[in-house]
């Protein structure tokens, strides 16, 4: 196996960022449509949760493909965030969306099915003792449900560092700039001779993953025994 | 049955090249199988059924090749290509000299794409890939469909691809087509395995790549064929 | 306290319709299972909506439908217990104790933490797990929790039901005396004429969706006696305790009890049910009975089975029960004079 | 039925020792919370496994260390009646009775469904969801789940415990004529000494992963008179009843018994507490109470608080309590004729 | 939008068939995995559990990859199953492969949840009552899962529609043998105004997922009314 390059390196650190960033920034939203799915009974429940899982079911590939068609210049929202000078596409902003959106399912199911536990009276208690329902959502219902908050966030994280699709059509495949650890892969495999290359990117892959993985497990046993 | 693993930038030619030959071979039953250069590589090196090897990167060939996969002598170029910049319509004429003038340039990686690596050829020539390098003002691509793509959707100024992927574009036009001194000739090898060579009609299909009807199908799909 | 409530809900199969008004402090609601008890708790406490009427409270109108009223859970000060405590897990005894009191201004904090906390005997608890509690544990620290958000009334849902016959009596001195020391005015639910008894002074009687019948506690379970084989609990306030061997000796009012010394000697409340009361024309002789107390015939009641007779034992008072025929062997009747007789084992404390 | 057991387990902070033999079919296990009751029958069903010891059922061996015998629960063929019932919720109550039933061969299924089903009135319930069932119904459907897969023996851990007052005592009779019908031996777990009384013969008296005491559960009854306050419950046979308008009469053994008429007479098993029960020295004059029976005193015993007498009333046994002091002045000793007084009120049926 | 052609409905009929027995095949083996991770103690849970969720962390090119080389005439697994004339790669058993080993971390993760929250009393309930333990197995714990289990199964399903990255590199694309939807769109975005019939088939994706979540949902609401 050959060592790392100072360019793996680099990809290695975008992956960390990108996966991290996305999760961080998932977790808000996912969690409101979690509570959405779960708690509320809007008409067309049903319809948000397809949406949801969309992501899952299309290949990676075609949800980049319409992620560049929504976010590109001439997609309707990209030009809208261009009038603001915020460009998505080949930049690391796309490889965080790529991600986000998506790891977005196996986040939301988990909060959802957390939230699903959830005995409402707790909520009730909490309400009749003077809480507003930010002051219960932030002292109640998200401590009740952290275990399963924090497995869905390690199952995206984990997700996020191995996107590919999605990202390599968003965001490009640019050394440095929008180059994680797949995409650096992939480079690899497609050039002859650079499989020795590629398994020492995978393997940190792997162990990354394993790593949060295994620290998911023992926040929750912790959670657990509380 | 003739297993073919076929680069998927030939995948209309191919269809076409085997609906000619089964018109002539009608007993014969042709297997395509589309994907990137580099995957279906490893899948023969995997032991996958494959009778000819058609590959859009001589370097894959040469894996191959090295590996005995391929029987040596039977690999040879059966088309060639000519690189292009597609972009959308504009009132300046533009040549490689004033790339520089665009904002975003797209090209498929050069380490791991072979247009993307003819274009860089080009670019160095011409003098300008590292300056437009420096400014951060190439897009690379993961193939040269995705450089298509982006050109296509107005994502970049402007995208070198080869002239025959051109054609898929819907609204961007060939703005220029690359000098063919500034690069490598583009080259499009076909190979046996050793399965194929002992496979008749394998063989056969191996020399209707070089019969007149099949150097007219490549020229309508806008290869230049071999002489 | 002032509630007044005129309040309708329709569920699948049920609808409740309640309309009524209270004053006293010590208020409850007593109906079978499927009476509608949570449903009405729950639109006081603004867990839910109902389909039309108003609800006020002392001088703030907690739900007008009429006039598009309806404050929120969090800003009617009516506190809840639950019946499973459903103390938030999470958090520490202590968490739960001031979560309640941390959400009101501090002007408005009108229970003094400490004082609540040593009442209900639960400083040791302070830094617990939740989970590591007894079931009669859990119920005290969510009264207190309650209790601290400062609520202008207290709901408390059967809060008693739960837990077993012995852990029930532990509980309830508990509940009186945070009650009595601290005078929140209070709701209790329940379905148990037993617990109604103890806790309240009035209650509304519910039945199918609606309040069937109101009346002090006393009428009621007055008018059930005999129920279920139930009888009366007579409560007693008992002082001075005398330590007389095996006996203990205890004042009521000014009539000396006899009790057995099963623990330590001191003032309190006992129960002496009806059931354990028995009537003489004269005063009996040779009898184990410790407790012989001659009385006067106040009145007597007619219930299903049994006549209700109440005494009156040198000014405290004190019902019994005797079936009709008895009536006129004794020569019960208002005036009249008999002799009260019980074991000493009969009076059991209360707390 | 023969039961030896001689056991070791032991948990983190706690261990169970426990070596007894049992022969009656009607057994018990008497202890407080945490005194490993729980543990000991998971061992007994094959839920969890002995560090050491020996567990034999009549002539089976169920588990030896030594010898590497550990019969899986399966196999042990001993039923158990968990304290939350347990039905399985994606079934009918009909699938859940006949579960155990329909694992066990042919020949060996010796009870017969429609009989148990019409002795535990569950005919109505069999095509039910169990989640539709009252908590008196679950655990009628449990015990005959557990009864329905033919157990040599059934162990019943606090069944009763999870139900409130009234339905427990609905649901006792229903055990005790199952187990009188069918004649199945089986090991009662609990903490209650009423329930104990009234299902069991023999109790083993567990405290701290020991056994304490095994004695007789009428001997451990007696002991704990005066406990709690509880009393003595003594329970009564009563047959032939007549009515007498407003009262009942009904025959105990030859000693004619007064009661209220709260119920449609018919004979049964009642209730009377020691601490209900009056000692006159004669025959009292102009009372309330109904029932006046000349005894003879069989013997005395003390207790922690009180004095237990044990009286024979035209053969029949009665146990009453009274204080140390009317041992004297009542010349109660063995031999001695005193006069048993109580209310008809104080009689209640049990079922 | 165009119609579709003859071969997209034969990619469509080879993408429901290979996701049908790519999520019947993997049903018993991540039922028992989840059971592994879920209700016993075995040492290992957690290299178990890493294992279990590579193929959701590695770019599925990379799973597939990956795959070839353990299923393909060379690899160890492929050589010895080569020995009894079956092969993997280029076929259908391919594509269904791909799918199963892509889909499996969904499927298992749902069913452990809905392991994890079963009462053991019931499993103790039926013991006593003299069932073993696959009768225990059959009769109470599958049934009292069947949510979870449901939940898991049409996630696996979606999840196969969609998978393209593995599939393509295992089974390879060869029309009418192994071209599933996701593949047949992919050859479509190559083709000059293949735009359309890409199109077209997305929607078919899609709408066959939502069919599927939505026939899963009902099928849960009826499961939980019971
Ligand atoms: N959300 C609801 N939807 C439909 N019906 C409801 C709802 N809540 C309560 N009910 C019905 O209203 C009736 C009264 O229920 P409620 O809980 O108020 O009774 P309760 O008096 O508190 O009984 P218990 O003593 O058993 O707690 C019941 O028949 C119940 O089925
Ligand atoms: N699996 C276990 N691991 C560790 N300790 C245990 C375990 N099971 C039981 N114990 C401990 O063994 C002791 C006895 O528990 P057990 O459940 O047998 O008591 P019990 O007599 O049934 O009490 P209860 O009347 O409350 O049911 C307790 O202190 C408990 O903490
Ligand atoms: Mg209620
Ligand atoms: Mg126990």
């Amino acid at each position: 196996m050959s060592p790392l390059s100072p360019e793996d390196l680099l990809a290695i650190r975008l992956s960390l960022q990108v996966a991290l960033t996305a999760t961080v920034l998932a977790l808000p939203v996912g969690f409101a449509v979690a509570y959405l799915l779960a708690l509320t009974n809007v008409r067309g429940k049903a319809v948000l949760e397809g949406i949801v899982n969309l992501p899952l079911v299309l290949p990676p590939v075609v949800t980049g493909y319409l992620l560049l068609l929504l976010l590109g210049r001439n997609g309707w929202l990209g030009h809208f965030l261009g009038l603001f000078d915020i460009r998505i596409i080949f930049t690391l902003r796309g490889a965080v969306i790529a991600s986000a959106v998506v790891g977005f399912p196996l986040l939301v199911r988990s909060i959802r099915i957390g939230l699903e536990g959830i005995d409402k009276q707790y909520i009730q208690a909490s309400r009749t003792l003077g809480a507003k329902w930010w002051d219960t959502l932030f002292t109640i219902t998200i401590p009740l449900c952290s275990r399963a908050i924090l497995a869905g966030t390690t199952l995206m994280f984990a997700r996020s560092l191995g996107e590919f699709g999605a990202t390599i059509v968003l965001a490009g495949n640019m050394p440095g700039v929008t180059q994680t650890i797949p995409l650096a892969i992939y480079q690899y495999t497609s050039t002859p001779g650079g499989d020795s290359m590629a398994l020492s990117l995978c393997l940190v892959s792997i162990v990354l993953s394993f790593a949060v993985l295994l620290i998911g497990e023992a926040a929750n046993r912790k959670l657990s025994r509380r | 049955t003739i297993n073919l693993s076929v680069a998927a930038s030939m995948t209309n030619a191919f269809n076409e090249l085997i609906a000619g030959f089964s018109t002539a071979h009608p007993d014969a039953v042709l297997q395509p199988n589309y994907a990137s250069s580099g995957s279906l590589a490893k899948q023969i090196e995997q032991g996958a059924p494959a009778d000819i090897y058609v590959s859009a990167n001589p370097k894959w060939m040469k894996y191959l090749l090295e590996k005995g996969l391929i029987v040596k002598g039977t690999d040879r170029i059966f088309a060639y290509n000519k690189l292009v910049f597609i972009g959308e319509k504009r009132s300046a004429d533009l040549s490689l000299d004033n790339l520089v003038s665009l904002e975003r340039i797209a090209l498929g990686s050069p380490q791991s794409v072979p247009a993307g690596q003819y274009a860089k050829q080009a670019m160095e020539h011409a003098g300008i890939y590292a300056k437009l390098e420096q400014e951060r003002k190439l897009i690379m691509a993961k193939d040269v469909r995705q450089a298509l793509l982006y050109a296509d959707r107005g994502e970049v100024d402007g995208a070198f691809v080869y002239r025959t992927d051109a054609r898929l574009a819907t609204t961007a036009k060939i703005l220029f087509t690359v000098p063919d001194d500034l690069y490598d000739r583009v080259q499009y090898p076909v190979g046996l395995t050793t399965t194929g060579t002992k496979n008749d009609q394998a063989q056969a299909f191996y020399d209707y790549l070089n019969s007149p009807e099949a150097i007219t199908i490549l020229t309508n799909y806008g290869f230049e064929p071999i002489h | 306290m002032f509630l007044h409530v005129d309040v309708e809900k329709k569920f699948e199969g049920f609808q409740c319709r309640v309309d009524f008004s209270l004053q006293s402090e010590k208020c409850g609601v007593f109906g079978p299972s499927g009476s509608g008890k949570t449903t009405l708790m729950h639109m006081l406490a603004g867990l839910l909506q109902p389909d039309r009427g108003i609800i006020k409270l002392n001088d703030m109108t907690l739900f007008d439908r009429e006039a598009g009223i309806n404050l929120p859970a969090e800003a009617r000060r009516v506190g809840v217990v639950f019946q499973h405590a459903h103390l938030f897990p999470h958090m520490s005894v202590k968490k739960n104790l001031f979560y309640g009191l941390n959400r009101i201004p501090v002007q408005q904090r009108n229970i003094d933490p400490e004082h609540l906390i040593s009442v209900l005997q639960v400083e040791n608890l302070l830094n617990r797990s939740v989970a590591k509690l007894s079931g009669g544990e859990r119920q005290r620290v969510a009264l207190g929790r309650t209790i601290l958000a400062c609520p202008h009334l207290i709901l408390l849902d059967e809060p008693l039901s739960g837990l077993d016959g012995m852990l029930k009596y532990q509980i309830i001195p508990h509940l009186r005396r945070v009650f009595a020391e601290f005078s929140i005015p209070m709701l209790f639910i329940s379905h148990s004429l037993e617990e109604m008894r103890l806790m309240t002074e009035e209650v509304l009687v519910m039945n199918n969706g609606l309040i069937e019948n109101q009346m002090s506690t006393e009428e009621l379970a007055r008018t059930k006696l005999g129920c279920g084989g139930r009888g009366y609990t007579n409560i007693l306030r008992l002082e001075s305790p005398e330590d007389l061997g095996k006996l203990l000796s205890y004042r009521w009012g000014d009539v000396p009890l006899m009790l057995v010394k099963t623990e330590k000697p001191a003032a309190g409340e006992f129960a002496l049910n009806s059931r354990d009361i028995l009537l003489f024309k004269k005063h009996p002789e040779a009898t184990s009975a410790r407790n012989m107390l001659p009385c006067i015939v106040r009145k007597t009641y007619q219930t299903d089975w049994l006549v209700g007779v109440e005494l009156d034992c040198q000014g405290n008072t004190i019902i019994t029960e005797i079936v009709p025929q008895s009536l006129d062997e004794l020569d019960v009747r208002p005036g009249s004079e008999v002799v009260a007789v019980f074991k000493a084992s009969a009076i059991q404390r209360l707390y």
